[in-house]
């Protein structure tokens, strides 16, 4: 797919809690076709400590209006300064970059985002849903005030919640949520997004029950565009670069996460 | 127009701005963001006679205008190189160069012949100053014996243009370039990076997986700078400066020190059209300043 | 309170955070902006053996997220300094460093041997390191012989706390080290500034009159980080970490390192109160981390 | 004098034409007490490529309302990012520092400005015209668009201007202008800012006729309190530093400004 370095505006930033923010943002030209699990590399001016651009998951897109959403955790001075940005800036934003989730067919199929790791699941779950899936989205935080956009997910699927203090959904983490207490679980896919430990778990479940886990992956990166070698993941054919092999894995070809046998083939996504 | 065009031993580069190894990929990774045929020339990424699976991850740290990486030559080896990667350099109208490393003198040599076969590799740029490998890289490039030694077991199987890509981390940097010089180099390229490191205070660890790290970026230019002017003044072949050229200005501020071309290397990754507008802004410069040929700023600096 | 008190040889200093030479002054230009005694210490500018002028304008440049100076210590001379600076330094209650430079042998014992009859200065800063004058100066840091050399014959005539300031331009900063340490150096202080350069390209001129200066702030923060790591790991002598600290993170990543204290240099340009902040932010870290005593933090690293 | 380090507020920010900006900031505390010729040190926070704090001369002071102005030239990107700068932003400064122009009592004034020197010369006629002195103020540039605020001055004496291509006041440069075409200038003092080779030739004029000149030197510093010793300026008395013993510096005891006579004390100020 071809990769566009592009300007948009920032149309609306909507504080969704202490530390996440949702920005829409307008792109100055026909914004380019990108995958669901794709990423941007967001340019961060005015931040002296801030060298290297940032990637972002791409959260939603809208070809009619030509926006995209980017959900934005506040981690560090780069992630600030993109939360405290004033609607009408302009923003410089390389993508579509990296691969995707493969996309599956009239399927069902369990999406698992935990804190931030929401972001990249909105988009999915509307491809997934176009795709006549039946989707089911389970939403893993510390407690209620860190579950994100729950609702906005419910017009895609079944959305269930797991906090770990029980202020909403199900008491206790994500992986442990009575979804997964099925000798057989329904789904024929498992897609993922949040803290590695979660995704870990998850794609143990998943394994046990033979279902494909795909998971997104971050990493530190400088270019985003498979130049530089620094964002490696290990695999089972070695280091792959997280910014154009990934940043979706299938759990089975990442070293250490799953029984440490060689997977023949790469997935076909 | 002016004449952008400058000459690197036999290399004839259409105009001073190459990239730098091991920021630029192969090329093709930059394609869907300039025409790098633009550029006077490329730079592909390490080449080392085995396959590399590089360091472990993490590989990098943001420093204050800059970063640090560890890559660690991660790359396929030459033999793939010449099979599967040399064709689709093909497309490429402009000079190619291949950077060359390796751990041994051996290894550096077996590198060089197999390039020397490649008719559209005009240049080879010998990496003696990699921080982020245990052994060889830049130990070689570190001391004048060993930077002879391997530069000459070089010039014996490399016909073309041989370019010996110099580290900052010396004393005298200056001896060092002699030296390769004397070993038959054709033109010297400066600086690799700065061996640097980073912490993280929270975790109590450093960054890296290697600890210590490769320095570049914005942050380096004064002393890459400098070192080139040291260098041009003391060699009398040609001298390819690198080193935080992120903007026009600054690719002119290195010729002016003395190089006859520059290479873009961590700009890259924050603007990918980076190469494409510093060539746009020397144009600027040099009709702003009524010049007519850039070979005029090549160590022209006013007294 | 955890403890913040740190040792440096005979030196007991109330909290790690000291001021780099040639960027506090003497101490009074800061009264106004921070209680000065509330830092560890202070290292005032560098005294040599005669009055010096320094370098003629321009002596400044700035570069990406750092500076060049050149300013070729500039100050009136030891006896001045007894005379007329010593009597006003005695309103502080901490520890004062005296930095000592020259560009012989001779001067530096001289300095020395007047600094050491002074009650109130409990320690003498070797400048070997300063890359900003023609002669002596960086030379006597960059060769184990003449760093051997100098910090012998100064060992002879100073009976305090002898710490030896080393320059990162070179190769091997360990050999220095353990040079200086063998020749009886109470503790070591790294880095001094890089030599770095600076072009006006408009102008086609360099910047600094003396063309060449010495490169500090931020941008040198990964390779003093990493410098001091690897010195604290070869030497058994304290080491004193310096280049680029700007806030509490910073210092403690030097801690981390193996710094037994830390300099602030550049940063007190940019925030005068830059020293007492950092104070605080150890306080808030170990507080934070539940560290009753900062000793704790120095080579540190988890592994 | 105590120096101090502030917080600001930008209440307006005026262009006046295509590359100067007057700012006026509202001090956070109780603005210190400035002398006319003082400078700040201002941060530009936002501005990657700006790591040191730049120096400004005061402008104008106003303790009743506790404000500051500012008068910029865009030069560089320091400078461009306060000319941009947006009402209410904060802006962190350090001030007053440097020494400020001597005032004279009871007698006849002239001040000199050319181009963005006028800075430091709106609060020192304030204070000149205060002491009861008389006031002659020329200001100088190319053209009139380059002649900043000249109405304002006129409340404390008489304005002429210069410009080079004659489209306001005389033409010519200053040092042609018909005020110093006297054998015998009425003026006790002259105080000057602006170009170096401007105020150096106010200062032969000046000299010729006896007439202590007051000029104030800009010169690239890192610090501005004195502790770093980049700012020198060659004198008869060997280097001195910009920022602590000027920017305000009689003519006389710079080297290559005047004839070379050795000037056998510092001038009182
Ligand atoms: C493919 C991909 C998609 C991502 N999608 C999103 C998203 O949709 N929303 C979101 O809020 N964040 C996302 N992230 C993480 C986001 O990139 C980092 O939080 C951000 O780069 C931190 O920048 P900073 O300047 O705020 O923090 P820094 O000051 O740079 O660092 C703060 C902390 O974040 C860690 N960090 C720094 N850089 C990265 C990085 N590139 N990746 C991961 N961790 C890093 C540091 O180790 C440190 O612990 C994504 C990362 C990747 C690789
Ligand atoms: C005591 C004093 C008072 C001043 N008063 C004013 C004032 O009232 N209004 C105003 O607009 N400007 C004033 N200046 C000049 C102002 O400080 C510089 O224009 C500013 O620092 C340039 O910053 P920049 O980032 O925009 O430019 P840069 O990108 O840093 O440089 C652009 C150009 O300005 C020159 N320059 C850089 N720093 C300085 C410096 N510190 N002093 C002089 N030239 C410099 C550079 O050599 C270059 O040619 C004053 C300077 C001094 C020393
Ligand atoms: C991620 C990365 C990988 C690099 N890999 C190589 C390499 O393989 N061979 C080499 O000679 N230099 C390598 N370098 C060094 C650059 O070519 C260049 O010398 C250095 O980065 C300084 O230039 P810059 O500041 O413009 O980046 C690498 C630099 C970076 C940042
Ligand atoms: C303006 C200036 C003057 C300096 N003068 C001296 C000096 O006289 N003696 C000395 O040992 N180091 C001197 N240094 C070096 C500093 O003490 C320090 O080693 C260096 O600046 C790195 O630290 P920093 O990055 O925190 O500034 C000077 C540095 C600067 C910026
Ligand atoms: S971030 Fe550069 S290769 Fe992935
Ligand atoms: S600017 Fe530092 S002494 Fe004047």
């Amino acid at each position: 797919m071809k990769k566009h370095i592009l300007d948009f505006r920032v149309i609306s930033n909507q504080p969704l809690n202490d530390n996440h923010n949702l920005l829409e943002l307008e792109c100055n030209e026909a914004m380019p076709q990108m995958l669901a699990g794709q990423f941007a590399e967001v340019r961060i001016d005015g931040s002296p400590t801030t060298y290297l651009r940032r990637p972002f998951s791409i959260h939603r897109v809208d070809y009619a209006k030509n926006t995209m959403h980017l959900l934005i955790k506040s981690v560090g001075d780069g992630t600030r300064s993109l939360a405290n940005i004033e609607t009408g800036n302009s923003v410089n934003i390389m993508l579509p970059l990296g691969n995707g989730f493969p996309i599956s067919e009239n399927s069902e199929v369990l999406l698992v985002g935990g804190g931030c790791g929401v972001a990249p699941l909105w988009y999915l779950a509307e491809q997934l849903n176009k795709s006549d899936n039946k989707v089911t989205m389970l939403i893993g935080g510390r407690s209620a005030k860190d579950i994100l956009l729950a609702d906005e997910y419910s017009r895609f699927g079944k959305v269930l919640i797991a906090t770990e203090d029980g202020s909403h959904g199900e008491t206790g983490m994500v992986t442990a949520h009575s979804v997964f207490r099925s000798e057989k679980l329904p789904f024929s896919a498992i897609y993922c997004c949040g803290p590695d430990g979660m995704m870990k778990a998850i794609s143990h479940i998943a394994e046990k029950q033979n279902i494909p886990c795909f998971v997104s992956l971050e990493n530190t990166m400088a270019c985003g565009i498979g130049a530089c070698l620094c964002c490696v993941v290990d695999t089972h054919q070695g280091n792959r670069c997280v910014c154009t092999e990934g940043p979706v894995f299938n759990s089975k070809e990442l070293k250490g996460w799953s029984a440490e046998t060689e997977v023949g083939c790469s997935i076909d996504r | 127009m002016a004449n952008l065009s400058v000459n690197i031993h036999k290399l004839n580069l259409k105009n001073p701005v190459l990239t730098a190894s091991g920021t630029f990929g192969y090329g093709e990774e930059f394609d869907d963001f300039i025409d790098v045929n633009a550029l006077g020339g490329i730079l592909v990424k390490a080449t080392t006679s085995k396959h590399r699976e590089g360091n472990p991850y993490p590989r990098m740290a943001e420093t204050p205008m800059g970063m640090l990486n560890a890559v660690g030559l991660q790359n396929k080896g030459v033999d793939y190189f010449v099979e599967s990667i040399y064709p689709k350099l093909l497309k490429y109208s402009n000079c190619i160069i291949a950077n060359v490393s390796d751990s041994t003198v051996e290894g550096y040599v077996e590198v060089a012949a197999k390039m020397n076969k490649l008719e559209h590799i005009s240049a080879i740029e010998l990496n003696i100053s990699c921080p982020n490998v245990k052994e060889g890289g830049m130990a070689f490039g570190t001391s004048c014996p060993s930077a002879t030694a391997v530069t000459r077991a070089v010039r014996e199987v490399y016909d073309k243009t041989l370019i010996v890509k110099l580290s900052p981390n010396v004393t005298s940097i200056v001896e060092i370039a002699q030296a390769v010089e004397a070993a038959g180099a054709d033109a010297v390229s400066l600086i690799n990076t700065l061996l640097g490191m980073a912490i993280d205070a929270e975790k109590r660890k450093p960054v890296l997986s290697t600890i210590t790290g490769g320095l570049s970026g914005p942050a380096i230019k004064p002393v890459a700078l400098r070192m080139v002017w040291q260098v041009a003044r003391a060699v009398k072949i040609p001298v390819i400066g690198i080193g935080g050229i992120t903007t026009a200005t600054d690719a002119i501020e290195f010729l002016l020190a003395g190089a006859s071309a520059i290479q873009v290397g961590t700009a890259n990754f924050i603007d990918p059209q980076a190469t494409t507008k510093i060539i746009k802004g020397i144009e600027d410069y040099l009709e702003r300043h009524q010049i007519s040929d850039v070979n005029q700023l090549i160590g022209g600096l006013i007294s």
